[in-house]
């Protein structure tokens, strides 16, 4: 099979939708980020005129309009660029996307997505350096979607792109650059599947979004001192796949999760909740979370790196766990 | 003054009027009786919502917030359904889910009301977004009070709405008149520092108009401009309607003490109680239609005393239906969170 | 010692706090939301001209007003009412409050205090019944009180305005009517030290604000079985007392959490990672959250009731542990 | 125009405006070499910042945005103290932590700086009320881009601002005169459907006035009057200042395109290269202040020469400085979440 960029199957996927459905539009534009790969959105917008809408930098305005425009009919993806600026959203996607289904009645759907590049994408600081997904979590009535591949971004999007629901896609800057393969044929992933990155017996490392490709390289030094590592990567949070989680854990009994949330009531929380809630039994050890530091993400790189979740801090997790 | 319409269609519109008046008023006698919760009443500004819906057509669609109950029923909602809504009822529009605050007939035309105010703006200027990218000649229109227009969410969707001109009506409906810096000749309502809010439009180049909102005349041809414009792809109108609140909303929770409408005061002036004197003969929309539907031939009180009862009767009937009406079985709370669809197995 | 109820315990701490210091100033005025203890508040506003502003309906600007105002040495108190408000400020409190003295280095403080009344409170739907309190935990920099006793409210308060950090002031209706020993002269309570409010050996209920008092029901109806359940209330999420809840489940080994929140990614989620990561070795069971349903709240009763924790839903997830 | 001041104030002025324009060029070509991230310069806005922030007095505050270099060196701040912190270093102004996009100094007046767009807009609004309040006669200054104005926050600051006619200058640095919009697929640009940015204001009842950025006189004049009212309670002001982009900030990076500045483009209009005539002759503000200097008999081309050697040195120093200061203790990073106090054992 043909290997390709993230960042390519990303733009293929939109590419792909916007090509086989004219109510498919594009609200925002920087997907990519200000990466290298960001020309390929160019291309985007050169082929479907009329089909890529550039908001005003009022994100609660449109997203909102997004959300408006879907229940009106149309399938916007809405680009919120940079994690952090999701906030000025939030009384659209959390009070509205995520409640009109339900309080409706069942009578009106929302079908949207909203794109954002979340976590620390190296110098970001404080303020563009979010991992918002654990607060969208705790938002029922959005679905989530966190690719960690070439082959998963491309087939999770054109799954998202199905759903009559809003859904988040949080996406990573620093996957852009991950190279993997990517069928020609069309395809899509079923939502709540998760998907087993690297199989293992000896510890499950549970990660999502960039803390997988993270785990997979923690993995194999673990190897490299015998210890097998399993990564389970869920793909999408909601709906969750929990049977695959908790049937890697009662193999391996022993649980790591990486998350790039901040610690408390981060992703990570959820995960080791869910599993001291339903796999108690199975668990020979403490689950350890390796997560963002309870700090503001600082700008200079040294302390940066010091509270983001690494390859190392991942291995000595694994090793204090075993131990 | 009225507008310029056949006879059956402004007793039509004169019915639309009593059922929102009439209802709201079983609303607030029923509170007394049992407990409803909080909820928000569209007594006084009949007139703007009757005389504006009524233009709209299939498929174009209305953005409401938590003083819904007028809007819906001035497109023909069914005030059993909506009150089984207000109680919680497994029968009313929304299954008892979204309750007085988010009362929602996608089928009328209320795809989606939210309460939080300013949260309406974001969704109307996105629904004539759409409509626009479709190709559709439907419009959108936004209901809301002046108080959205503090509302920061207000600011971004006109911007947005200007420059892709939308077909958008922005239909503010000022029931602020009597607030203090109104009366000295400031601001319009308590919070905002603009003299009039059409100022706030006019920067965006969004035609904008101020109305008498117990108009019917002045507000079915202002909304008729707004439409047309709309339709014909040149943009978004913001129309101010204009009413004076009514006494029994000054409190937290609307209390009828104007008592329940007694039509006759439209061509008895004597039986007008002294203390709401002033708001009964200039600012009650309802009563002024009447007495201008009489002036003009178009009734007379015993016509308008029929249709009332006929009104009475609907609402006795929908709150009958509404009582007895189940609660919705507990376990269906977790229900309906997501539309089922591909990606949610 | 007098008793006094929660909506006067709190209305005394504002009142004092606006004696004792010519720059709190009050931002916002619906502290004690549409009950009927609201003419409380009528009194402080006319007992300090001034110092009490009223906003417009425009929750970013003034909350954010609020920090501002911090910064240049005002010490405001900002209410921003039913906490399902808060998301209008979210990017000035989780983008900029909580930032600021850590990215400037600790040159700047926003002494500060937000409060919010949070959760289900009957009839409040979707959009009025939200318990943020999760997405602020995982927001570094804030500090966050959840008082669940007029003596608590009181004193939390009074510490909190001493802060000079941003503070959330997580509150809830439902709790205005608790009545409760609250001594006249002054005193405060310092943040980071939980209460346990019941004293018990067979399990821990780990609860905060108006879930306490939930607990505490369920704990009586369960001695009435024979079931000694000890309360533990931490006052204060951030900071968070860990040692008092790791010793209570030292000692009783079994624990159920009670949060209002959303399950997934909620307090409650947090609290059981945070016990299996440091007290695995005490668990004998798994850990069981009662939390809210993950469906937007509805506003039907029969529907709401379902969804909401109850005392019955704690004593049958305690049963359920036990057994 | 030169605002109306003696020659060695004008010189400082100018001083200030040239370590703006030197220390940009500096960081622009140090990026060439060694990874600095993403950052913003001020390069072309140099004497708006320079001649309003002049201006202002011990505890005055000022709240700015992503493009604040200027508007710290404006007021005096350190070169090799912002150049630390822009590498991430120990030394920075603060500690490292905030870096480009959050440069701040409490001591010069930048509590605290927000790269959010429309962050800064209801903490500079906050400030102001504090200090109402407080009974001060600071005044606080907000620092922003025409791009804020697309955000619902300015909306709101601005309402309270004018309602409670608080001691607050808003000045925006429109750098967006030339720019198509984000059609012409360029990433900051204005997409407002107003024409005139001071029609947005007007409503307010907020004074509003548009002046050149790049000419000194009209700057200070307009901040003059802009202070004097808010230090008399009179009110918030809203400035315009218009400046064009600089052709080296229309990439997404920035890019000395127009090479490191030769001032002797200032009275040798031969050596302008033909590509950027246009910019350098009419829209250098530094280039023209310059010129404005030697024309009224302010300066000699000697001088100035002098004094950019001076800053020149500076720079250099600064360079030093930074380049060989350390990176923070990694562990460091856990520290200064909270201010110690009374809450926080
Ligand atoms: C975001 C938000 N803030 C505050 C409220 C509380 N609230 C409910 S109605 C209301 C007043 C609204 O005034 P206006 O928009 O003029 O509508 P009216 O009730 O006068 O019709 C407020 C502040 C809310 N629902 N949502
Ligand atoms: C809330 C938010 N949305 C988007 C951005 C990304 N962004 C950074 S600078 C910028 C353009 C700002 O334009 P303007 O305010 O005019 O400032 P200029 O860069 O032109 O000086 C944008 C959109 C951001 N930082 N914050
Ligand atoms: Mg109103
Ligand atoms: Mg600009």
């Amino acid at each position: 099979m043909r290997e390709i960029l993230y960042a390519e199957a990303l733009v293929e996927g939109l590419r792909e939708l916007l090509e086989a459905d004219e109510r498919v539009h594009l609200m925002g534009q920087y997907f990519l980020g200000l990466t290298s790969h960001r020309e390929l959105m160019a291309d985007v917008r050169d082929s479907f005129p009329g089909r890529v809408y550039y908001p005003p930098i009022a994100e609660l305005g449109y997203v909102g309009a997004a959300i408006g425009a879907a229940i009106a009919g149309l399938r916007p993806i809405v680009d919120i660029a940079t994690a952090s600026f999701i906030f000025q959203a939030f009384p659209q996607i959390v009070n509205e996307a995520a409640n009109i289904h339900y309080m409706t009645g069942g009578q009106t759907k929302v079908p949207m997505i909203f794109h954002f590049n979340h976590g620390i994408r190296g110098g970001g600081a404080a303020q563009h350096s979010h991992s918002p997904q654990a607060m969208l979590w705790n938002t029922p009535g959005l679905e989530i979607m966190a690719p960690s591949s070439p082959y998963d971004v491309k087939g999770l999007l054109k799954t998202a792109a199905e759903s009559d629901n809003p859904t988040a896609f949080v996406d990573h800057t620093r996957l852009f650059d991950v190279i993997g393969p990517v069928p020609e044929d069309d395809y899509m992933i079923p939502f709540g599947q998760a998907d087993i990155k690297r199989g293992g017996k000896d510890i499950t490392l549970l990660a999502s979004s960039f803390m997988v490709q993270l785990a997979l390289s923690a993995a194999e030094t673990l190897a490299e001192q015998g210890i097998d590592a399993e990564v389970v990567d869920p793909r999408t949070l909601v709906p969750l796949d929990e049977d695959t989680i908790l049937e890697s854990v009662a193999k391996t009994h022993y649980l790591v999760i990486v998350d790039e949330c901040h610690r408390r009531c981060g992703v990570g929380a959820e995960f080791a909740a869910l599993v001291v809630e339903k796999a108690f039994s199975d668990l020979r050890a403490p689950i350890v979370r390796v997560s963002t530091e309870d700090v503001p993400v600082p700008f200079s790189q040294t302390l940066e790196r010091y509270i983001e979740p690494t390859e190392d801090k991942v291995v000595q997790a694994v090793l204090r766990v075993l131990s | 003054m009225l507008p310029t319409l056949s006879t059956k269609v402004l007793l039509g519109l004169l019915e639309k009027a009593l059922a929102i008046r009439r209802f709201e008023e079983m609303l607030v006698k029923l509170a007394g009786k049992i407990d409803v919760g909080h909820f928000h009443v569209y007594v006084g500004q009949e007139i703007t919502g009757v005389a504006a819906l009524d233009l709209l057509e299939t498929g174009d669609l209305c953005f409401t917030t938590h003083r819904n109950h007028g809007h819906l029923l001035a497109r023909g909602a069914d005030p059993a359904l909506m009150l089984a809504e207000i109680l919680g009822k497994s029968t009313g529009y929304c299954g008892g889910r979204g309750g007085t605050l988010h009362l929602a007939s996608a089928q009328l035309g209320f795809p989606a009301t939210s309460a939080a105010v300013g949260g309406c703006t974001p969704l109307a200027t996105g629904a004539a977004f759409g409509m626009d990218r479709l190709g559709s000649d439907r419009v959108s229109v936004c209901l809301f009070g002046d108080g959205a227009l503090e509302e920061g969410s207000y600011h971004e969707s006109i911007n947005i709405a200007a420059l892709e001109k939308l077909p958008l009506i922005f239909l503010c409906e000022n029931n602020s008149l009597e607030a203090l810096g109104q009366k000295a000749g400031e601001y319009p309502s308590s919070t905002l520092a603009v003299v009039r809010l059409t100022d706030l439009v006019a920067p965006f180049g969004v035609p904008a108009i101020t109305i008498d909102g117990c108009d019917g005349k002045a507000v079915r041809d202002g909304m008729t401009e707004a439409i047309d414009r709309a339709r014909s792809g040149e943009g978004p109108t913001f129309i101010e309607a204009r009413t004076v609140r009514w006494p029994g909303n000054r409190p937290l929770w609307p209390a009828l003490v104007t008592g329940e409408t007694n039509l006759s005061m439209a061509w008895d002036e004597t039986v007008i109680p002294e203390e709401f004197r002033e708001w009964h003969t200039t600012q009650d929309g309802v009563l002024r239609f009447v007495r201008e539907m009489i002036d003009e031939g178009h009734a007379t009180p015993e016509t308008v005393i029929a249709l009332d009862e006929l009104v009475q009767d609907q609402m006795r009937t929908a709150e009958n239906f509404a009582l007895e009406s189940p609660y919705p079985e507990p376990e269906t709370a977790l229900d309906l969170v997501f539309a089922k669809s591909g990606s949610v197995p």
